[in-house]
């Protein structure tokens, strides 16, 4: 534990008086409060990437919005995480995602428990005003107990951060750029050939879609378990 | 394949591996050398292998799928042999301007390739490239190393004719 | 009053959606008091008509009739919904735009056919080169995602059509469902 | 070195140099080197070898004059004379005449406004000094103000000049130099860093190639003088690979550097230590982004991160780090040598100084610029670029590259600063000026930048990664004639979506070509929406042969 004193900051959220430490993020402590910021990127224990862009909010006296994972509290701040420019964004950004994949829920091992359906629904997207992209991608199910459709992979790199960051093994990352952009297992080749790999399942298990899944299950029947990352994190911290 | 984490053992006898890890060396094998070593690998390999990826990795212990991320998020890496002659033409604004997808369309009806594309004899290869910094000779091409520049459709497939005799 | 005219197409789809529709049951009975029927798989109707009210679509636009089908139903409708995935999305039809119609069509009449295959060029709709949703064609004015979407969730957006209002039906449809 | 040996080495350069009746200079910077003046080069000392008159006459190699277009360019020190498209076989003439007139038939104009109307700070020297040779750059003044800076004043005086000078960065935004070089000066930590941004990577801008190739060592005094500001001892350039004469040149004048003490340890005698070294990009435009970069210099993906925090607080490796762009560090030496007052007695109220413009596309000279700011792009354009070849009429002036936008005829008037570019839908950027006439199509010019963006966003950010290449499909559907008005709806909200919501400077910016064609060139995209035709044929429109209603 840090012997510093934390500095504890006081401001608005949603016209909610709240507060947190210095070293809290709007996120935090919008979640301590229960108020809902939509995310997908980010996960409590990994390290933030402030990718995904669902969870920016406005701050009351700047034009420019702001990601709430990784934007820390202020003394004063006026924090504002629901308005009609907000809602359309976040709609926009997810129809943006579902243009750019092939997310046939309906074939989905992951339907009725994927993160991106289900924010869909809770934004209330009912249809997707893009022309949707369908890129030619492939499925690798050359690994053991896994398989990786990258169809179904919305690149949030939770996979990669926990396979190197708490799993220690870096077997993912990401190749190309833009469009082109991919995971990758080792040097791109089939996962079941990764000579890193440990099978340890975590990256499956935190994958918000269906691009990363057990074997072996049919369509809506993949459920994932995230219980484990607190739990790490928190034995970690312990033990510090 | 295995790969050695640790190991600075070049992956064959090639001689050239002296000067690849000359380049690590130089640089104490940190892994932040990663992008210094793959320019220098293809310098002198003329481009980056898988073998040539692999030791990279375990010499710097720098986790395989990051260094083919690296190497793939730069487009100045190229991952295949190019042919024996390279073709850069420059699709920067002033050369777009002035006529540079006339010039494209010329070598792929003569040639069939497309930039980033190789002729299947492994003779050309055509290369895009951002913004030579020659706008003042737009639309210029770099041939062989040397920068050419107000071309025509007609003189670009001609000069490449020279690399087909 | 006068009885809303409904109508009902399938394109290209596996016709779960009417299925879905008819699982309404007893239910049915109390829409059919309200509506008329006037173009539907189920019923007998050849010509589309003019003047319809509702028309429910399922499936995507897969080939040139499709397309050239909703274009004319868009002209005579005043409420267009798009019903069901492939209505909405594309889905399972559309799973064949990454490798081309082309590719399905070998796949189909050549390779897998060992008596004198032929790829069929007469009374049979030339397929598109992309399978697509409705709104890509013609403006659609609500959709009713799901595959299929449930009994009660077709129950509850004609009930709120026929009313004359559009239903918030967000919490009983997703993709997918 | 010290202050003392400086004057000493200046004195026997000048002297060396002065035993030269004649200095030839011809230009070898990239432009002229693809016309072949290292050959042009090589005759006129074959000839001066066969004339015999080695001890009497200088050929120095030296950096870009400018007028790219008319390479290979000569100049004669003495007379002024510049000679332009000179060939090897026009050394003999050249030679013959530097006692008499001058050869007309390849004289060029070196009276024209293309030189009067220029004010030269960062190009001082370019054209003018031999490039490998640090002796030229110290006989022009070089390092005397890191002489200066390093034995009179005090590192919080030195950013009070900056500050003073009004400079702001020349890549693009515009901050103000001062506040970032104090800000880092004050950011606790240490070790602390000084990168110079040579990633020049705006198509159709070749500002910093000219600089690094022409006068490498002003970039590395402006970095030592930073460092000096800000308290570093490490410095990097993070230079384009495909820039290989201008990273050779780069080198090989650290290296001279290092021997004279201008750089390494014990700087200029005193305690100061300071070390360059080049590090090469390989071809991301996005590592021009400030955080991207820094991943890049750090051997990984150019993948730029949230900020804050700011490099200045956490840059490299967790560091304090001042990024600044080559033409901004360009400007320093003589900010210190002269004073910040005098810096910021030229341009405009808000703009002081002077900006390099890479001049391009539709205009009769094509070519690397220095004018005061505010100067108008008119007089930019026809006045210093000589108008439009071949009878043409202006359309455009594109500046700032893939994140700036098209300026229409009717504010060819308007003075070139960062605020009135900003206000008319462009910005300044690093120093592209593309000049368009009738024959470009705007919507065509729209899609070509959005192709560039999407194609350059490192994927990352959702709105960046698949909001630029949507929208490159709906300019892509508008230019071949398939699309509805609809799309254009379509195209603006995306515009809106990816300008607020990306995560970076690149996906902010991408939406700026089209918002600013769609300004002043609506009429255009809508030829091609409804009446389904290209104004500048620039667009292969296909009418459909049968028309069904």
């Amino acid at each position: 534990m840090s012997t510093a004193p934390a500095r504890v900051k006081t401001l608005k959220i949603d016209d909610r008086d709240v507060s947190g430490r210095e070293e809290e993020t709007i996120l935090d402590v919008a979640r301590q409060n229960r108020i809902n910021i939509p995310t997908l990127c980010h996960v409590p224990g990994l390290s933030p990437v402030g990718s995904c862009r669902l969870c920016l909010v406005e701050i009351k006296g700047s034009p420019k919005l702001f990601p709430a994972c990784v934007t820390l509290v202020r003394e004063g701040m006026e924090v504002v995480t629901k308005s009609e420019r907000l809602a359309s964004y976040r709609k926009m950004i997810l129809e943006l995602l579902f243009s750019d994949g092939n997310h046939i829920c309906a074939v989905c091992v992951s339907n009725g428990n994927c993160e991106l359906q289900s924010l869909a629904q809770n934004l209330g997207i009912d249809s997707i005003r893009f022309p949707y992209r369908f890129p030619k991608l492939t499925v690798d199910a050359s690994h053991q107990r896994f398989v990786v459709d990258h169809n179904r992979c919305i690149l949030c790199a939770r996979c990669v951060r926990v396979c190197g960051e708490v799993e220690g093994a870096h077997t993912w990352d990401l190749m190309g750029r833009g469009t082109s952009m991919r995971i990758i297992s080792d040097m791109n080749e089939a996962w079941g050939d990764s000579e890193t790999c440990t099978s340890c399942g975590k990256c499956v298990q935190l994958c918000p879609t269906g691009a990363l899944v057990e074997k072996g299950k049919s369509v809506a029947e993949m459920s994932k378990k995230k219980g484990f990352l607190p739990y790490i994190v928190s034995m970690r911290e312990g033990r510090r | 394949m295995w790969t050695e984490f640790g190991s600075t053992t070049p992956p064959s006898s090639d001689t050239r591996w002296r000067i690849v890890g000359a380049a690590m060396r130089k640089h104490g094998y940190r892994p932040n050398a990663l992008i210094e070593t793959l320019h220098t690998v293809q310098e002198t390999f003329g481009y980056l292998d898988e073998q040539a990826l692999r030791f990279v990795a375990g010499a710097l212990r720098v986790p395989l799928s990051q260094v083919y991320g690296v190497a793939t998020f730069y487009h100045f890496f190229n991952l295949k042999p190019q042919g024996r002659h390279t073709c850069v033409i420059c699709t920067g604004t002033a050369c777009y301007i002035k006529g540079v997808p006339a010039i494209l369309t010329a070598i792929e009806e003569t040639y069939g390739i497309k930039p980033g594309e190789t002729t299947s004899d492994g003779n050309i290869s055509l290369v895009s490239a951002r913004c030579l910094g020659s706008c003042g000779l737009a639309p210029a091409a770099v041939m062989d190393g040397d920068v050419v520049g107000k071309l025509t459709p007609l003189e670009t497939v001609n000069r490449m004719r020279r690399w087909t005799k | 009053m006068s009885k809303v005219r409904l109508a009902t197409v399938w394109l290209d789809g596996c016709s779960g959606c009417h299925m879905s529709l008819l699982d309404m049951d007893e239910r049915l009975v109390e829409i059919a008091d309200k509506v008329e029927i006037v173009y539907s798989p189920l019923v007998d109707n050849k010509e589309f008509p003019q003047e319809v009210d509702i028309t429910l679509v399922e499936g995507a636009i897969g080939n040139v009739e499709d397309e050239e089908k909703i274009k004319m139903i868009r002209q005579r409708t005043k409420t267009l919904v798009s019903l069901g995935d492939c209505a909405v999305t594309g889905n399972v039809p559309s799973m064949r735009n990454t490798c081309g119609a082309k590719a399905v069509l070998e796949r189909v009449y050549l390779e897998n056919v060992t008596l004198q295959p032929q790829i069929p060029s007469e009374s049979v709709p030339a397929l598109r080169s992309r399978v697509c949703p409705v709104r890509e064609v013609v403006k659609v004015d609500v959709f009713v995602p799901g595959c299929p979407p449930s009994a009660d969730t077709i129950h509850a957006l004609l009930v709120g059509l026929l009313s004359g209002s559009v239903p918030d039906i967000s919490l009983l449809s997703r993709f997918g469902a | 070195m010290t202050p003392e040996e400086l004057t000493n080495t200046i004195t026997t350069e000048r002297e060396t140099q002065e035993k030269f009746k004649h200095h030839v200079c011809v230009c070898v910077a990239a432009g002229c080197l693809s016309s072949q003046s290292d050959k042009v080069k090589a005759a006129l000392e074959d000839e001066i070898k066969r004339q015999g008159r080695e001890h009497e006459c200088q050929i120095k190699g030296v950096g870009c004059m400018g007028l790219c277009a008319a390479g290979p360019l000569v100049s004669v020190e003495e007379t002024g004379t510049l000679y332009q498209e000179v060939k090897p076989e026009d050394a003999a003439e050249v030679v013959a005449s530097l006692e008499g007139q001058p050869v007309a038939r390849i004289k060029g104009p070196s009276e024209a406004p293309f030189f009067t109307r220029q004010v030269k700070i960062v190009l001082e020297n370019c054209g003018k000094i031999d490039p490998n040779r640090i002796e030229d750059y110290l006989l022009s003044g070089g390092y005397q103000s890191l002489t200066k800076v390093l034995t009179e004043m005090t590192p919080a005086q030195i950013i009070e000049e900056v500050y003073k000078s009004g400079l702001r960065g020349r890549g693009g935004a515009g901050y103000p130099t001062g506040l970032k070089w104090s800000t880092v000066a004050k950011a606790p930590g240490s070790p602390k860093y000084v990168i110079c941004n040579a990633d020049e990577g705006d198509p159709g801008a070749f500002m910093d190639r000219s600089v690094l190739e022409s006068d490498p060592h002003r970039v590395l005094e402006g970095m030592a003088i930073a460092a000096y500001a800000v308290g570093a001892s490490q410095g990097y350039v993070y230079v384009r690979a495909e820039y290989p004469l201008a990273i050779e040149r780069l080198q090989n004048a650290i290296k001279q550097a290092r021997r004279l003490r201008f750089l390494g340890i014990d700087i200029c005698g005193t305690t100061f230590n300071f070390n360059i070294d080049v590090r090469l990009g390989a071809g991301a435009f996005v590592c021009g982004e400030e955080t991207a970069l820094i991943a890049s210099v750090e051997g990984r993906r150019g993948n730029p991160k949230p900020r804050p925090p700011y490099p200045a607080e956490a840059g490299l490796w967790g560091c304090p780090t001042l990024i600044n762009n080559v033409e901004t560090f360009a400007n320093i030496a003589p900010i210190a040598g002269r004073g910040g007052n005098w810096y910021a007695s030229i341009g405009t109220e808000k703009s002081k100084g002077t900006k390099v413009f890479a001049l391009a596309g539709r205009v009769a000279n094509t070519d690397l610029i220095e004018v005061p700011m505010g100067m108008t792009l008119r007089e930019i354009v026809f006045d210093i670029g000589g108008g439009i070849p071949d009878g043409k009429r202006l359309k455009a002036v594109q500046t700032g590259g893939p994140s700036g936008g098209c300026i229409p005829e009717q504010f060819l008037d308007m003075p070139v600063d960062y605020e009135s570019l900003n206000k008319l839908g462009s910005i300044m950027g690093s120093g592209g000026m593309i000049v368009m006439d009738e024959t470009s199509c705007m919507v065509d010019v729209a899609k070509y930048f959005m192709e560039f963006c999407m194609s350059e966003s490192c994927g990352k950010c959702v709105p960046c990664r698949v909001g630029t290449a949507q929208m490159y499909d709906l300019l892509h559907k508008i230019t071949e004639g398939k699309a509805g008005l609809e799309d254009l709806e379509m195209l603006e909200d995306l515009c809106d979506l990816v300008r607020n919501t990306s995560l970076c400077g690149l996906g902010q910016s991408a939406p700026n070509p089209v918002l600013s064609t769609l300004r002043y060139f609506r009429d255009e995209y809508m030829e091609h929406i409804v009446n389904k035709t290209c104004p500048a044929g620039i667009c292969k429109i296909k009418v459909p042969t049968e028309v069904t209603a």
